[in-house]
This record gives structure tokens, C-alpha cells and sequence, in this order.
């Protein structure tokens, strides 16, 4: 758990309140495969990038396929203006849980637990921020970059998705550097490809990535083999979120680790390889 | 609505299942608030062990209708790294604290009950022999005759209530029951989780890194029901009753069927604070009457002070 | 995707579980539709006992949060009112014919199995040992060494298939299972009910009739599947799994686990036709080769013409 | 089941297409604390009054309270015009099954299984049929009365309610005299009051009576004592609807009933007491 408490300790850790609270829903906006849902969260603490909340509806939460969702779901805050008591979440619709979700509108209620986990930490010494995403990975990022100007000047955020309509959401981000697996918008291939690239021209960098597994492994791989600090923001299935029921452990050189608790964001040094 | 349990005074009759709350970890995630609404009137560990364990690989959970299905294995830093990082912690909690503890044998069970005898943060020891995760558990639970020998073996060793869990996946658990109050048991707790199996959809292959699993929440409660139904026909002593609480109706019915008191555990993941809730809702169904149960009835003999 | 079961030669790989459907009432309410559209491969009659049975008093049902609770207490016209009234009509389905028979004793189950062992209408019997609403059904199937005997007992007396049907609520099943191949049983079916129990919100009394119920449906789904698993490690002979199944990805779950064929029960009630969409929906899965259970896989030995 | 039997022979049972089908919903009424629902069923045969269906959501059943409900629902036939594909349903919400029935909308569909059951019998030796009903028990009365005129000329129907919410239910019958528990709408008092009444005047009636276990003995034991002959439509909890479960039974003189099977139409005669 060491290196877990290393990255713990650059890293401002918020508290969530304690107990699940009622949220309700302020707005629902559609990004291609993407829905973005607001909530208004008076009661909660702002949040720090990296960090998430465990989702469930208030109403119906059950009787979908197979009579689920019954836990309820992780999410990680994709947006939560300082200005606002709002908290902006990023689903994609991929099973009972996702698609409950997906259908609340205005009037509906969320219940929420949070904000949890280690957030991402500051990029060690000097270094400047790259922010990779994948996906739906692409949410913690936007806060990151929200947040980010504060601790230091990011770079050209790199974003790869499967089509265009995920692609649309790289208009969450600003200024973003896309690829895409049918080369519908940007780069035709991986977002590593544009990595890599970057980091021939400069690998004075720290990574910042969210993603699918295999995009997380091979950003690892990428930055291990060129000796660049990465911070990785993983996904395991959560019952709780917040170190409960011991089921969302991810394996790293220092043993399993519970996600939930100790990451989700974990330092790239501390995994052998992302499962 | 305060509870006496084994001569432990409990402020109501709702504690955490073993495995299901950590409160260390809690209090990483909660801060202080935790501690000023601590939403059980005991807190009980998670299961303790002699050597350390990493627990199974994943994936460790599958979400049912109604339920889950967990593979979690029993990971915990041994008995050492529970005496040195984890009791003095949760000597601080401000409800008294149970120890659950499971052995592969008699002798680490004993080795395990002994090393508890003498530490006054620990009010009680509760004796897993029921996890369907380890081979061991299911077969100490699941047979009268070795239950009997582990009590006889391990009563001695300490003055401390010895609160043995029992295992659903049993014959005739009412016998384990009678066997385990006849060997000295100071109370009794059901039920832990059944064994499960699910796939997964994409491979085909079993889905849990631990292949079987346990089911727990609502899916079981109705099972539950029964056994705690049964098992406090059996015998005379307090029964902690368990097995997919939900809300104050759920806990009044174990009530009902004869529980002392009971315990919340995967609702909590649904709500970090179902046992406040729980709890709340049991006392409004006393207060209205609601529920036969607590019409001075069945808390009536147990209820202290308030 | 025909399946050979002990012999038998079925359509598809579902049957419906014992108890779970009445074909002479269902013809009552749906006519001669029914015999067109069979959604069975081979039907399974509700349990025959020796003498005539009322059944448990009212209430018999409890809704669960996906299942369901029963306490039916196995009514039925008694041997002899069987034979007369209900197996000429039964003979005429358009598919093979189980029947399903629990004796108080080895000496009842004798009779029973004797007095179907010429019968050509019947193309197997099936030894219902298990049911938890009734005392002495679960004894039997609790214990290897009570399904020992009785089977050394009546397998010399019938030439026709025995299939054993095992209780649920037992310490170690496989062991029984084992046993029950060991004394010549032919297949093996699971699971049955799982002993449960509700309250009555309003009084605090048991809801059934019968006190304690049996739990199906969903809510079953992952203790089935883990148990069915169990056994088909444990034993050669072909196993008929059931529990909570509501669709073809369920049944195929069980084909994964090892069951040669499976058979649909709560679902019916929701669904009548539910045994045909199950069927239908498993060979769409053999033929997209959604699952890798039905990808000539598991299905492959088991299946012949079609 | 001899005298099930009696009464199944002389009405024609109207047997069931095998197996669920889907009917879009055409229509929902609010008539004070009732709910009747119109759905299409094109595919089904007439129902005769007293018969009943097994009703579910087609979208989310399950998922309610206590994660229920999980079985279908028995509802009698409320309506069935003939000249239309339509069947009319009238609902009061008692719990998680008829709740969410009461929330589908034109566009939802229900899971129908029917028409089950016997249904109601031709009066005997020239009798005129007298209609009793309590609460949402009135339900087989309306469309007995709009097929009764084939049959035989009706008296007017005597009905019960608890208090003028649920008696605004009794304008789905023609003509009917109303009771009511708090009195605010007719006669302050039971059914059975109105019905000792009627037969003082004229007892050469059969009577056709459906509505709360307490109502239906008391009509009963009224009947039996003045020698009047009277069918039941009783209820209990039902779990398939076609006998298949043996959960539906109720205690008679020869023994229990499945109700679904055999019923829900009894002959009082068949009848100890009403449980
Ligand atoms: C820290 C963290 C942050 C996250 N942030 C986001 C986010 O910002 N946006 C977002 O869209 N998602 C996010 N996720 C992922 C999100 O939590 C999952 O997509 C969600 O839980 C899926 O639930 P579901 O019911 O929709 O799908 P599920 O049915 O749960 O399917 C999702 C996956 O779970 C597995 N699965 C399938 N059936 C079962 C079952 N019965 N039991 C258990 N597992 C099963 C399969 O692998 C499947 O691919 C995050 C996850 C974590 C851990
Ligand atoms: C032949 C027939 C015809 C009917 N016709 C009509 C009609 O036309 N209109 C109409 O509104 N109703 C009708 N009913 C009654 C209707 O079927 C019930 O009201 C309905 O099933 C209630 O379901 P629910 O989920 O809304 O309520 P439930 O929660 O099922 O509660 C209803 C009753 O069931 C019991 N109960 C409570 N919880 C449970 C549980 N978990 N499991 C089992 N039982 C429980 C209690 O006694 C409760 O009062 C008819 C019933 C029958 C048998
Ligand atoms: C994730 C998880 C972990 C558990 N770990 C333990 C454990 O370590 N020791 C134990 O005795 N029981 C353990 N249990 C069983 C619970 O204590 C409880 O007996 C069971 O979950 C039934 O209660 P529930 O339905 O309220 O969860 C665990 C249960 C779950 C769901
Ligand atoms: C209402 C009901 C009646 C049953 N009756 C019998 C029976 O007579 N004999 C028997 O062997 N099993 C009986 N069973 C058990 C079923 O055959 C089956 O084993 C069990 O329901 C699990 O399957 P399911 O979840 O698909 O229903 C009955 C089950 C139900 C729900
Ligand atoms: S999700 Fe429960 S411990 Fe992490
Ligand atoms: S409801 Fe199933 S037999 Fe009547």
C-alpha cells in the first residue's frame, strides 16, 4: 500500500459526506453515444479530478435486465464548476445500471455517495501535464483540465474513441487531439499512436490517463518503456465504493489493492501490467 | 430501544455483518462523521485469521437479482497485523467491538480465541466456521459432532461471549445449532452467505476468480427467515439474526422469528448508512405499533433502559 | 437440437420441472392449443404419493423479490386415483411421459415404483426425495446414507429410468449425488425448493399454511447453478438442471454448468408457453453462437439428428 | 369438484389462445379511486362475464417495492364490447403489482394470459338475476350486465363502497343502488342491507355476487338462510392463473379448490363459509 500512500499523500483527498444523499437532476444533455447528467449536490464538498461517486436512481433502481441493476454504479466526476453546487456525470450506456441512469430527466432524483477515492496528484517535478482518455475515460479529464490551469499549464489533451458518435464527446474537452479505430474523425488508429508521437517531440511530461484496459496497458508500457511519469485512472467493479466489501481489488506490485479506496487513480509504477 | 446481548448493552438492536463494514476504511472515505453517527450499536470485523491473507483473485463480485454474489476470500493482514495496525483503531469506535475469527483447524481457532481473551477492547469473539469461500468453514459449520469438539476445545480459553456463525449450507442447521449451544456457545449468528456460481455471458467460463461464491441481500432473506426461524426454536440463547436486511420490516420479521438482534450487510453497500436507517425504522415501527414484532412484544424482554 | 436422456429421445434439451404444470388443467384452459404447441420435451407430473393428499392449507404463496414462495404440501389424487384418472390422459401428450413419485418410507416408494415399472405410458420415474414442505423428503435426500438404501431398495424393481431428485438443503449434495449413482440411479435433477419463510405484515404471524415454503425463481438462479456445477464434477450420469431459469442464456448457464438437459418451472406461471421461447432462444444461441455452451460445445454430445 | 362442475356445465367456458401475449394499452379512465385500463387484444377470443386474465407489465414488472412484483396479476373482465377487440380492466391499487398496472399509459403494453375460468351461470328456473358488489368486486358485474340483457332481464344492481371515492365506481354499472360505509353517497351502511331488503320484496331472484371476503359471506349466509340460490366470484393470491401451481386454493364441502381452474365463480352451495 506504500506507493499508494504516495500518491495519496500529493494529492488533497476530499471527504465525502457521510451516508447516501438525494441529488436531484438539473439537466441531461446527449453527446453523440454519450449522455451528460447534472445534479444539483448542495450538500456535498467540491470535488478533486480523478475522484468519483457511487450513482444509483433514487426511483426504480432494479427491475431491468435480469431484474437489475442492484448495486449501485461508479462514476467519475467529469465536471463540477467551483461556481456551482452542480455536479456534471458522463454515461455511456453499456448494461442495466448505465441505462437506468440514462433515462432520468429533470425532476428525477439521483442518490449519491461521495465524493471518493484519490483523485490525481500534481505532475512531479516541473513536469507538464498530458491528459490521454479513452472512451467514457475521457470524464475525469475534463475536471482535471477544468482544474488543471490552477496547478499547472496542460498540454494538447490526446482523446481516442471507437467512432464519431463517441467521438462527439470529445467536445468536452478543450482543444483535443483525436483519434478514432475507423479514422471517422482525426487519426485513423489509436490514441497511443498519438502518444507516442507526442513524446518523441517531449517527454518532459507527466500522463494523466483514463481509459479501457487495453489503452491503460499499452500507455503504461508506453511511458515505462520511455521513463515518463504516469498516473492512470483505473476501473474495476465496485459493490460499495468506499472499502466495504473487498471486491474491487485490481492486482499491483504491492498486492491487491481496493480500488475504491486506494485508487482509482494509481501511479503507473505501482502495476506490473493493467488487467 | 436498547438491547442486551450476551451482557453487552447495546444502544439498538442493529450491528454490521461480519465482512461488510470496514471501518478503517470508512474513515478514509467519511472522515469524522463517521464516528458521530456510527450507524451500528456494535461493530463486528471482518474475519481474522492466523496468517495474512490476499483473499481470491478477481473478478469477486456479480451482481443477482436482488443480490450479489461474492468471491472475496477472507483477504486480512493476519492475526498480527490485525493486534498491531487494526485493533487499536478500532478500540476508538464508539460502539464495542466483536472480533470474528475463523481457523483451519481447532488449533488456530484456539490460537485465535486466546490471543482476544485478554484484550479489553474486545467484547465479544465471533467464530466463522461458515464461510463458503474456504473449504474449512463449510466443514466445521455444517457437522454437529465437529462443532461440538471446536467449542469444547476453545470455550475454555476465554470468559469472553463466544458468538458462533453458522453456515446455511447445512443439512440440519438447527442441530448445528443445539450442538453449539450444548458446548458452551454464548449466542449464535445466521446466516452467512449461500454458495453461488454464475458465468460469465462472454466467455463462458465462471465468472468469479474464486469459481463459487456466496449469495447475500434480498435474494436469501426469505431463506434466511427460516433458518433464523428454526435455529431459535432450537435453542435458548440469543441469536444475531442476518440475511438480507434491507429496511426496519425486514429486521422486525427476524425479530419475529426469534433474533436478539440483528445484522445489516450488503445493504450497507447500497447505503454506507443503512444501519442508522434500519435502526430508525425499526423504533417507528415499535413507536406506531406498525409491526406486531415490536408492539412491546418481542423487544419487550430484551429492551433496556430507553 | 434433439438431446438423448437416459434413453430418451427429446425434441430439445427443456422439460418442465415437477409440480410447476398441470397438463390436464392447462387443456382445461387453453384447449387443443396446447398439444400443438408442447412447450415441454418431456412432461414431468407433479408428485404422486401413495395416498391422497389435500395439500397444505391457505395461504401457499409468498411473492419474493424475483421468486416466489410456496407451501403446496404436494396434493395429489393418491396412487391409485393416478392411475385411473390422470395417466390415460396424460398418455396422450405428444411427448414422453416422467413421473414424478415421493414415498413416506422405502416401502411406499417400492409400491409407487412398481406399480409404474410396466407401465409403457411412462418413460421414467422420478424420485422426488427432496421436497422440503414435507418431513421425510428432506431426511432422504439429506443423507448418502439414506439414499443408499433406498435405492438398493427400488432399483431392482423397475427397468425404466430412475431419476433422483436432489434436495437442495443439504450439507454436501455431491456426496449424495455419489450415492445416489453408486445404488444405480440413472440421472439426476436439481434443484428443488429452497426451504424459506415470510410473516404476515398485518398479524406477525407465518404467512403459509405450511409455516415454512419452498423459494424458486431467479431468486434461486446462482445457488442452482453453483450446485449444479458441484454435481456434474461429482458424477457420470446425466443431470436435469433446474432453478430459476427465465430464458435461454439461463438454461445455457446450466448446459455450461453440466446439465444434459434442463427443465423450466416458476416461469411458467409468468409465461405459459415459457418452456418453448426458452428452447427457442437457446438453439438461437447455439446458432449465433452467442454462448459458447450451445457452439457445438456442451450441446454436442448430448444432441442428435437435428 | 361435482358441483364445479354443476356450474361449469351450464355456462360455456371461453378457453384462452395458450401462452402470453402483448396488448397495447387504448385507454385509461380515472373514476375516482379507480382505474380502468382498455387494452387491444385482437387475438383473443370474447370473454363471458366472470371470467378473469392474468395481467403483467410488458416493461418493467419488478422493480416496485420489496423489488416486487415478480408474478402476473388475476383481474376479472370488466368490459368486453363486442363490437370492438377491446377489453376494459378496472384497478384499485393495493400494492406493487396494481400500482404499476395503474401507471401504463396509451403506448405501454400489458402481458395478458385469458380468458381463464368459469364464468358466471345462467339464473336457474326462469330466476331474475340480482347483481351484488363491493368495491372493486363490481368489475364481472359490468359486463355481466351488459350481457345479461341477452340472457335474462336483470334487476337493479345493489353495490358497496367504502366511502364516495370509490363509489364513483358504481356509474360503471347502470342503474345501480348504492351503499356506502361513511354514507356520503347513498344508503350510510353494508350492501347486505340493500340486499336483505330486496329479497324481502321479491326472493325469486338468483344472486350474482362479487367483492371482499367479508361481503361475500354475508351475502352467503344471507342467501343460504332465505333459500336463495347465489354465485360467488371469490379471490386469492394466484401465482399462474391456469392451475398449474395449486397455490389458488380454497377450502369447499368437497375440499380445497384451485381456484383458477374451478373457479372464480363458485356456487354459494359449494361454500361452508367464505374465508
Ligand atoms: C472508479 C470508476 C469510475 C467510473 N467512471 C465512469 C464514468 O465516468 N462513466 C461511465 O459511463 N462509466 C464509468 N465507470 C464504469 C461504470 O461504473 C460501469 O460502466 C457500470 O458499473 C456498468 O453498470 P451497468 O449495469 O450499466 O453494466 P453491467 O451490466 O454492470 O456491465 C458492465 C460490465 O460488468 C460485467 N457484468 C455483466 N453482468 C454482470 C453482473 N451480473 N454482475 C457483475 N458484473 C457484471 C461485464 O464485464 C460488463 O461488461 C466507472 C467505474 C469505476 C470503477
Ligand atoms: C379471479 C380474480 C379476479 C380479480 N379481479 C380484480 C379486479 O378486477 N380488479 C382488481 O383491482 N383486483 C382484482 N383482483 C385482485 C388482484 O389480483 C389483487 O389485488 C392483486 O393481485 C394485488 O397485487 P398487488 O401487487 O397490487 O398487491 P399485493 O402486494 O399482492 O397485496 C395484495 C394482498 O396480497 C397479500 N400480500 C402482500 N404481500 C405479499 C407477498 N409478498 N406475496 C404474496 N401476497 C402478498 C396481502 O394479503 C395483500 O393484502 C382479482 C383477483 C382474483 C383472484
Ligand atoms: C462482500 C461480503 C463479504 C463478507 N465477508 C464475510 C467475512 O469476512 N466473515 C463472515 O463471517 N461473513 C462474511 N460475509 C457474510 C455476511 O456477514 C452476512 O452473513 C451475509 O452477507 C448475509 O447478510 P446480508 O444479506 O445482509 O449481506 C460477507 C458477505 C459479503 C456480501
Ligand atoms: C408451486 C410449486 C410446486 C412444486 N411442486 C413440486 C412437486 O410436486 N414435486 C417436486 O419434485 N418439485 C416441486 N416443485 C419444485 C420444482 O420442481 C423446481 O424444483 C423448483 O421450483 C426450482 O425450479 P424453478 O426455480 O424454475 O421453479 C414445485 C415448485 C413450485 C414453485
Ligand atoms: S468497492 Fe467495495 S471495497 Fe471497493
Ligand atoms: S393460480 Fe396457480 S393453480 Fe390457481
Amino acid at each position: 500500500m506504500s506507493a499508494a500512500r504516495v500518491t495519496a499523500s500529493r494529492v488533497e483527498r476530499v471527504r465525502a459526506p457521510f451516508g447516501r444523499r438525494a441529488a436531484p437532476i438539473t439537466a441531461r444533455e446527449v453527446h453523440g453515444a454519450y449522455v451528460v447528467l447534472r445534479c444539483a449536490d448542495p450538500e456535498g464538498p467540491r470535488p478533486e479530478p480523478g475522484q468519483f461517486y457511487m450513482l444509483s436512481a433514487a426511483e426504480r433502481w432494479g427491475g431491468g435486465q435480469d431484474e437489475r441493476p442492484f448495486l449501485p454504479r461508479a462514476f467519475s466526476v467529469m465536471l463540477a464548476p467551483s461556481d456551482t453546487d452542480e455536479l456534471h456525470f458522463l454515461l455511456e450506456d453499456v448494461g442495466p445500471g448505465t441505462h437506468r441512469l440514462r433515462e432520468l430527466e429533470l425532476g428525477d432524483a439521483l442518490h449519491l455517495v461521495g465524493p471518493l477515492g484519490n483523485g490525481f496528484a500534481q505532475p512531479r517535478d516541473g513536469r507538464r501535464a498530458l491528459l490521454v482518455g479513452g472512451g467514457v475515460g475521457i470524464a475525469p479529464l475534463a475536471i482535471w483540465q477544468e482544474q488543471g490551469e490552477k496547478i499547472a499549464y496542460a498540454k494538447q489533451p490526446l482523446l481516442g474513441f471507437r467512432d464519431a458518435a463517441h467521438a462527439a464527446g470529445a467536445q468536452l474537452l478543450a482543444g483535443a487531439l483525436v483519434a478514432t479505430d475507423d479514422g471517422s474523425v482525426g487519426h485513423q488508429g489509436l490514441v497511443t499512436d498519438l502518444l507516442s508521437a507526442e513524446l518523441d517531440r517531449d517527454p518532459r511530461v507527466e500522463v494523466y490517463a483514463c481509459g479501457p484496459p487495453g489503452m491503460l496497458e499499452a500507455v503504461r508500457a508506453l511511458c515505462s518503456a520511455r521513463a515518463v511519469p504516469a498516473q492512470l485512472a483505473l476501473e474495476s467493479g465496485m459493490a460499495c465504493g468506499f472499502g466495504a466489501c473487498f471486491g474491487c481489488v485490481v492486482p499491483t506490485r504491492g498486492g491487491y489493492l481496493r480500488l475504491c479506496v486506494d485508487g482509482p487513480v494509481l501511479d503507473a509504477a505501482q502495476l506490473e501490467r493493467v488487467q | 430501544m436498547s438491547v442486551e446481548f450476551c451482557g453487552i448493552e447495546l444502544e439498538h438492536p442493529v450491528i454490521n455483518a461480519s465482512g461488510t463494514f470496514d471501518a478503517i476504511a470508512a474513515h478514509r472515505a467519511f472522515g469524522d462523521e463517521l464516528l458521530e453517527q456510527f450507524p451500528f450499536a456494535a461493530f463486528v470485523s471482518k474475519t481474522v485469521t492466523l496468517a495474512p491473507r490476499q483473499g481470491n483473485p478477481p473478478p469477486r463480485l456479480w451482481e443477482l437479482a436482488g443480490g450479489m454474489l461474492n468471491s472475496i476470500g477472507l483477504p486480512n493482514k493476519g492475526l498480527r497485523g490485525y493486534l498491531a495496525e487494526d485493533l487499536p483503531r478500532l478500540a476508538e469506535l464508539p460502539v464495542p467491538l466483536i472480533v470474528n475469527v475463523m481457523g483451519f483447524g481447532r488449533d488456530e481457532v484456539a490460537e485465535l480465541v486466546s490471543a482476544f481473551a485478554e484484550r479489553e477492547e474486545v467484547a465479544a469473539v465471533e467464530l466463522n466456521v461458515s464461510c463458503p469461500n474456504v473449504e474449512t468453514g463449510l466443514v466445521m459449520g455444517a457437522d454437529e459432532r465437529e462443532i461440538d469438539r471446536l467449542l469444547r476445545r476453545v470455550r475454555p480459553l476465554t470468559d469472553k461471549p463466544l458468538v458462533v456463525k453458522l453456515t446455511p449450507n447445512a443439512s440440519d442447521v438447527p442441530a448445528v445449532a443445539r450442538a453449539a449451544e450444548a458446548a458452551g456457545a454464548s449466542a449464535l449468528s445466521l446466516i452467512n452467505t449461500i454458495r453461488g456460481m454464475a458465468f460469465d455471458p462472454r466467455s463462458g467460463e465462471p465468472w468469479l476468480g474464486g469459481v463459487t461464491g456466496g449469495v447475500s441481500g434480498p435474494a436469501v432473506r426469505a431463506i434466511a427467515l427460516a433458518q433464523v426461524h428454526a435455529v431459535c426454536d432450537a435453542v435458548e440463547i440469543p441469536v444475531v439474526g442476518m440475511g438480507g436486511v434491507q429496511s426496519g420490516a425486514d429486521a422486525a420479521d427476524l425479530l419475529l422469528a426469534g433474533a436478539r438482534i440483528i445484522a445489516v450487510g450488503t445493504e450497507s453497500f447500497r447505503d454506507p448508512a443503512a444501519g442508522l436507517r434500519v435502526a430508525s425504522e425499526l423504533s417507528q415501527l415499535g413507536a406506531n405499533g406498525g409491526n406486531p414484532a415490536l408492539r412491546g412484544g418481542v423487544l419487550g424482554p430484551a429492551s433496556g433502559g430507553s
